[in-house]
């Protein structure tokens, strides 16, 4: 019971804790860098998520093998569902393009406040405005 | 049912002057013009009424529907005789204020002259709006129209004194209005499913008794601009205004659309007979009262002119809503009365008022002694304002008390009438002494123009008058005249009045 | 088996990453993450999507983080002390993002004591429309490849977003950072 | 200076495959893993690369500014526009099948695949170039 | 051509971004022309649409003409024909209005990019309220934010790329949320389209996986709306971004995130489900309040006037979000309308800020005394959007406070009536003080007005401006026509597809 519960949902926790992980990072770290990086890991953990919902037991990759090209269909082979890969492409452009951004942004505060730290920026914006 | 005409008038009556207001923004430059948009557009206004006042009085109806913002939310005009009432009121004096104003600001060569009179304008459409609204929200929103063209009109001065006097109104006007009347317009709106008045109201039989009551209460506390108290002290403080404002606004216009809204709410939401089965008359009734002897009493310790006629104001205003509360037809034709005839009063004390500080630049009663011998026009006029104040016939105020009392007697209420007699020997002791100061005491050394304290000179005795510009003197004998005559000639009035207590 | 040793690899890695003080190292760490998670998802048959991530991830994320960095600090900054006026309410703010934190896992925690068990085949997500593409896909769209069939295809439309997502990140990054032209 | 010399003779070398392959990466994404996504990041990864060993300016001067500027948009451009004839081929947005090119339904769809495939893969690439470019460049105003 | 509507709606902003990205390259003047020229195209084609839905109810678009649950669908129903309208009108009106702005606030090299990004940033948010497919949902709504976060960061102070940047750590912890609700759905039912989500889900309801979905969909649309406690990023982000940046951030960003979560309850979910199933109103119930009151106040206190407007949002949030847990159609009606006022009054005035900004460069508000005679036309706007945050009758704003009134009344909670007069008075206050400092008082000596003369904007500033205070008007005393669209999609919401 208890261990087909813990095989049955191990994987979800790892992606819980990475999800956590990277979490904390981009609320309580104060580098601006350490921010991003723990918004690349919490964002994979939930790609991570999203490869897991997919996965079934003696599935093999959803690309057609090549066997059963000629009759056009899937045969008796079970594959892989395909629709959460497709999302998670999708999803990861979208990751990498929030971390560019958010690079470049990083790189004007460090042109500007000659400090990536959360807390010198918040006081050099008080000192002044 | 008595019928109804379906005429654009009542529209017009309000449009006029929002129209003068308009042209009075375009002819700034040039002041005679100016001026004469102002009076053209009084006296336009008053005929516009006129016309309506007949029909009214054979009993008819005027109904105008302008268009609906949402479904039960309805702009719509009808004049009833309530209305028509308030209307004639508020547009004769118009006229005659018209020119006062103009001698005034002429005469103390006023800043921004333009914004004055744009103001008075809009001011006064909206209270022709109050006086024709056929339901709530119409009344509101011209309430609030009120409050906000006022706004500058008591600023004027534009002093830092003149600034928290006004925020003050509006703090008053505003806040109350918004945090109670709107909330009692909801809760009246959700348990009636409508905003119509109603000759016999239209919350009969819809709530329980609490949620009325509270309706109730939340109307009282939130028409603020009746100044009934605790919610009488922006009225004194609006005082700072230029003394035309004082005298057509806080005497006519802005307060009277305050009474007068409360005896609509009386009348046609909660009516006659809702009121007198919750028995939250008898309880405002004493509610006014109180207010009247208080007022009176701090009136007494007024030296400020202007302050004492305020708060004789607001204890006159509390004798319009004792009427409406008293619920029988006596007392309510004596409260409707009332509003005519304190208007015509009051004009004309703040009228004087503000010719005393032309010609004299005094505001202090204190200072009043021997200026009936240099202004004696003004100061008759002012003594027959006092009295109808009194209500010593053979002057308006009379007729009024008169009413009153009888209906506090038909109610059975002798503690009332009691109040009525009382606050008449109070408003009494401050008036008669300014009055015997004025003719019949020296001038006061410094204050004093040159000759006349030498010997002892009797007022027929020939002394050079040095009187206000004359379209103020000639504006506050005719209001004077006015309170005269409403005493022999009330009539049209009356039949009104009648009218109205019947239902 | 193996794929518990890779998880817990990740979670040391991504442990590593965050907590220590010299950034470039973390970020290379960061890329070995990615390519740790490539192979797992290549373990769980998403071979296009460990491409991906090795490529992105591993690639083209460690690329522009190093890019950054050279242009600002290599190593963390201390956190200055500051003295608060309040040191209570400093300290419980400090606390905060750990509650938050932990709150969220504690509720996804939750969550998953409902979900189907890691890789039933009779997962109500295997069954109810990606049957439809495995059958249909080829006689419809011509294109073996499953996920290519729905990226272009049936979820063409994604795409076009996503594609629009990173022309918009582009021209964001221009806007922020190109160099003015005198 | 000599290890900067092995570098760049090995990066001459290697770009050419590397982008080859990615050019290969992208076709075959019908029939294998790959697509537009990831050949266009592979073959931004090479000029990365071309930019790791020869520089900036140099690579700037191969791949010029506005060069990539005009790319970025192109390839999305070129998906878009896709979708909308199929507009004119009276089919929804997208619809492939309806491509006014062929009247064979599963080979318009097919092309139609490949032709988004290679937008896909454009604009990935140059924004990934122009990412680096960007992010790379001191500028020192 | 009228049945590809849903999907050109959507293309349009999108070509011409890459339109005036390309053409970018060589010349740079086209970018404002063409950028309201799509918006405006944008705007016509909803009004269409909006014609069509009331017409023949929803309309369904398969996008690469698949059908629904494996395909991707476009929905244009009541809910998004409506807000559609409202969108794509002020994107028109802030897009007019940018032309001087721009060129000034954020500096001719940047204004082809500027526009470009404004426009993808119009595509997202068009693309969010059309979709019918939830993952399709997320997609645009990252497009929508990269764009936001962007066009925060050009603005001229210097704060201003600091505030982009937490807003761009708490937007995308947003979206991860939303996304993780997605694959909670996803997972339990193995579809992505809402329709046939609504149909699913009714079996699941008490699954924990569901339950935990929803709770992510509100906190992540939350943190992007800026629901109470999760607000702080808003006030640097609206406060510091170039005025017309603001506006389009308070006008349309918030308002479709609104819209998502709207959306998301009652088209995914069922009011059952939100009503029955989950303590959502009690906890908004607790929660509008206190953003009501909090905004309302801090408004006072601020002197900055953008920082009065940016506290302000997250009052008027409040009340939306209020209408949203009283769970009847009067209450929701209002909610409904308060977005399009808000949209309308709260542009409005960012606009108008940023026309005394770019004339006078004063924030102060104490510094605005007598400006009602140096700038006549934008004070009379900025008096009459004033008016119509208060709430005074004939302004729009009154029509929304009365059936959020009403609907409060119908739920038998009258406690939140003195609630919503307490702010009005709260409003009142903030707003009434700059009226009358702009009115009543003398100028303070030039000192405070440096060196040059004030006038009133350029006229391509004022246009917008006067047209959103006119419809402030319009749609406050002929209300009967957002009313009759709002009721229309409260009851579609109300009573399920």
């Amino acid at each position: 019971m208890m261990i087909e519960l813990i095989q049955g949902k191990y994987v979800y926790w790892f992606y819980i804790t990475l999800m956590m992980i990277g979490f904390y990072a981009m609320i309580a770290k104060g580098n601006l860098i350490k921010k991003i990086i723990g918004l690349n890991i919490f964002q994979t953990a939930v790609f991570l998520f999203y490869i897991s919902i997919a996965v079934s037991e003696g599935s093999t990759a959803p690309i057609m093998l090549a066997e059963s090209y000629g009759s056009l269909d899937a045969g008796t082979v079970t594959y892989t569902n395909p629709l959460p890969h497709v999302l998670i492409l999708t999803a990861i452009v979208v990751g990498v393009s929030v971390t560019a951004v958010a690079l470049a942004l990083v790189i004007r505060i460090y042109k500007t406040y000659g400090t990536i730290d959360e807390d010198r920026i918040a006081r050099l914006e008080q000192e002044s405005p | 049912m008595m019928e109804t005409l379906h005429s654009p008038l009542p529209l017009y009556a309000v449009t006029v002057s929002l129209l003068a207001a308009l042209l009075i923004g375009f002819s700034g430059r040039k002041p005679n013009l100016r001026e004469f948009w102002t009076v053209s557009a009084a006296v336009v206004k008053f005929l516009l009424i006129l016309g309506m006042l007949l029909p009214v009085l054979q009993g008819k109806v005027i109904e105008y529907s302008l268009f609906s913002v949402v479904p039960g939310l309805e702009i719509r005009f009808k004049v009833d005789a309530l209305g028509i009432f308030f209307g004639v009121t508020a547009s004769f004096l118009w006229i005659i204020t018209s020119f006062y104003s103009i001698g005034y600001v002429r005469a103390l060569k006023e800043h921004a002259q333009t914004r004055y009179f744009i103001c008075f304008a809009v001011a006064l459409s909206a209270t022709m709006g109050v006086a024709f609204s056929a339901n709530m929200f119409t009344t509101f929103i011209f309430y609030e129209i009120i409050t906000f063209c006022t706004f500058p009109l008591v600023a004027h001065k534009q002093t830092a004194e003149a600034f928290s006097g006004a925020r003050r109104y509006l703090t008053y006007l505003l806040g109350t209005s918004i945090a109670f009347q709107l909330a009692a317009l909801f809760l009246v709106y959700f348990t009636a499913g409508s905003l119509d008045f109603a000759a016999q109201g239209i919350l009969a039989g819809t709530g329980s008794k609490t949620l009325l009551t509270v309706i109730f209460v939340l109307f009282i506390a939130g028409i603020t601009k009746a100044a009934m108290m605790p919610f009488h002290s922006w009225l004194p403080a609006a005082m700072v205004a230029p003394t035309p404002v004082s005298a057509l606004l806080h005497a006519v216009a802005v307060v009277k659309t305050g009474v007068f809204v409360v005896v609509r709410v009386v009348l046609h939401i909660f009516g006659v007979d809702l009121l007198a089965e919750l028995g939250l008359g008898t309880a405002l009734a004493y509610f006014a009262s109180f207010t009247i002897i208080a007022a009176s009493i701090i009136a007494l310790r007024q030296d400020n002119l202007k302050a004492l006629l305020a708060y004789s104001t607001v204890g006159q205003l509390s004798y319009i809503i004792l009427g409406a509360a008293l619920l029988t037809p006596a007392a309510i034709m004596g409260s409707v009365m009332h509003i005519v005839l304190h208007a015509a009063g009051k004009i004309t004390l703040f009228f004087t008022a503000g010719a005393i500080y032309v010609a004299a630049h005094k505001t202090k009663v204190s200072e009043l002694g021997g200026i009936g011998r240099k202004m004696p026009f003004t100061m008759i006029a002012f003594s027959v304002g006092a009295l109808s104040m009194i209500g010593v016939p053979p002057l308006g105020g009379f007729i009024s008390k008169w009413y009153l009392t009888l209906g506090a007697r038909e109610a059975g209420q002798m503690p009332i009438v009691a109040v009525i007699v009382v606050s008449t020997i109070l408003n009494a002791c401050y008036f008669l002494p300014i009055i015997h100061a004025a003719f019949f005491k020296e001038p006061s050394p410094p204050g004093g123009h040159g000759e006349g304290h030498s010997h002892k000179a009797w007022p027929w005795e020939k002394t050079r008058y040095d009187e206000a510009p004359i379209l103020m003197v000639c504006a506050l004998c005719l209001t004077a005249l006015v309170t005269l005559i409403l005493f022999f000639a009330p009539s049209v009035f009356f039949d009104l009045a009648k009218m109205i207590a019947e239902g | 088996m193996i794929d518990f040793f890779l998880l817990f690899f990740l979670v040391i890695s991504a442990i590593f990453a965050v907590t220590t003080r010299d950034i470039l190292s973390s970020v290379i760490v960061l890329g070995s993450y990615s390519l740790v998670m490539a192979v797992l998802w290549t373990r769980f048959n998403s071979v296009d999507v460990a491409f991906t991530e090795a490529a992105v991830g591993a690639g083209i994320t460690t690329f522009l983080l190093i890019a950054a960095l050279s242009r600002t600090l290599r190593i963390e900054e201390e956190p200055e002390i500051r003295e608060s006026v309040f040191p209570l309410f400093q300290r419980l703010k400090n606390l905060l993002p750990l509650f938050v934190v932990l709150a969220t896992g504690a509720v996804l925690v939750y969550s998953t004591l409902d979900m189907p068990s890691f890789g039933d085949p009779k997962a109500p997500a295997n069954l109810h429309v990606a049957p439809y593409y495995i059958e249909k896909s080829v006689p419809e769209t011509g294109v073996v490849n499953f996920v290519t069939a729905i990226l272009a295809s049936y979820r063409g439309y994604d795409t076009l977003g996503e594609v629009t997502v990173i022309f918009t990140a582009g021209i964001c990054v221009i806007l922020l950072i190109r160099r003015r032209k005198r | 200076m000599k290890e900067l010399i092995i570098i760049r003779v090995v990066a001459r070398l290697m770009i050419p495959f590397i982008q080859l392959f990615a050019l290969y990466v992208i076709a075959h994404g019908e029939l294998g893993p790959g697509g537009g996504f990831q050949g266009g990041v592979i073959l931004g990864a090479s000029f990365i690369l071309h930019v790791l060993a020869f520089g900036l300016e140099e690579s700037r001067r191969r791949l010029s500014e506005k060069v990539t500027d005009l790319l970025n948009p192109a390839g999305l451009l070129l998906f878009a526009g896709i979708g909308l004839i199929c507009l004119i081929g009276g089919g929804m947005y997208l619809e492939y099948d309806r491509l006014p090119v062929t009247a064979n339904p599963i080979l318009a769809s097919q092309l139609g695949i490949y032709g988004i495939e290679i937008g896909v893969g454009i604009t990935v690439a140059a924004i990934m170039v122009t990412l680096f470019f960007e992010m790379a460049h001191r500028h020192d105003d | 051509m009228s049945e590809h509507l849903p999907i050109l709606v959507v293309l349009i902003p999108l070509f011409c971004a890459l339109l005036i990205f390309l053409a970018g390259v060589f010349q740079k003047r086209a970018a404002w022309a063409i950028a309201s020229l799509a918006t405006f195209l944008a705007f016509a084609a909803s009004v269409k649409l909006l014609a069509l839905a009331t017409a023949g109810g929803r309309i369904s678009y398969r996008l690469g003409g698949w059908e629904p649950p494996w395909g991707i669908e476009y929905v244009v129903d009541y809910l998004s024909g409506y807000v559609l309208t409202i969108i794509s009108f002020i994107a028109f009106m802030i897009a007019v209005f940018s032309r001087d702005y721009v060129k000034k606030q954020v500096g001719l090299d940047r204004e082809v990019n500027f526009y470009a990004i404004y426009l993808l940033l119009i595509t997202g948010l068009l693309g969010m309220i059309v979709t019918g497919d939830i993952f399709n949902l997320y997609v645009f709504l990252e497009i929508a934010s990269l764009a936001g976060y962007a066009l925060v960061a050009v603005g001229k102070k210097k704060g201003a790329i600091v505030a982009s940047y937490n807003y761009l750590i708490l937007g995308t912890i947003g979206a991860v949320f939303v996304l993780l609700g997605i694959g909670h759905l996803y997972m339990v039912t193995g579809t992505l389209n809402m329709a046939d989500l609504r149909g699913l889900l009714p079996g699941l309801y008490h699954s924990k996986v569901v339950l935990t979905a929803f709770a992510f969909f509100v906190i992540g649309f939350g943190l992007k709306f800026a629901l109470f406690p999760l607000h702080t990023w808003l006030l640097s982000a609206h406060s510091l971004a170039p005025s017309a940046v603001s506006s389009i951030l308070a006008a349309a960003v918030l308002k479709v995130n609104v819209y998502a979560l709207i959306r998301v309850m009652f088209t995914v979910y069922t009011p059952e489900f939100i009503y029955n199933v989950v303590p959502l109103a009690e906890i908004f119930f607790i929660i509008a309040p206190v953003a009501i009151l909090a905004g309302s106040i801090m408004a006072i206190a601020q002197t900055n006037i953008k920082r009065m407007l940016a506290y302000s949002s997250i009052g008027q949030i409040g009340y939306i979000t209020l209408g949203l847990a009283l769970a009847n159609e009067t209450a929701l009606t209002g909610s409904l309308i308060h977005i399009l006022n808000h949209a309308l009054m709260k542009g409005g005035l960012f606009l108008i800020a940023g026309c005394i900004i770019y004339q006078t460069d004063i924030y102060d508000i104490s510094r605005l005394k007598g400006m009602g005679r140096k700038m006549p036309v934008t004070m009379a706007a900025f008096t009459i959007c004033g008016l119509s945050m208060i709430g005074v009758p004939l302004t729009v704003g009154f029509i929304s406070k009365w059936y959020l009134a009403l609907g409060v009344l119908e739920a038998g909670r009258w406690y939140f009536i003195p609630l919503i007069l307490v702010s009005s008075l709260l409003t009142a206050v903030y707003f009434w003080r700059v009226i009358e400092w702009a009115y009543f008082h003398k100028a303070a000596s030039e000192e405070a007005l440096p060196g040059r003369k004030i006038a009133e904007a350029p006229v391509l500033m004022l246009i917008p401006i006067g047209i959103i205070a006119l419809f402030c008007l319009i749609f406050g005393t002929a209300a009967f026509i957002p009313e009759e669209f709002a009721r229309r999609a409260a009851e579609f919401l109300l009573g399920g597809i």
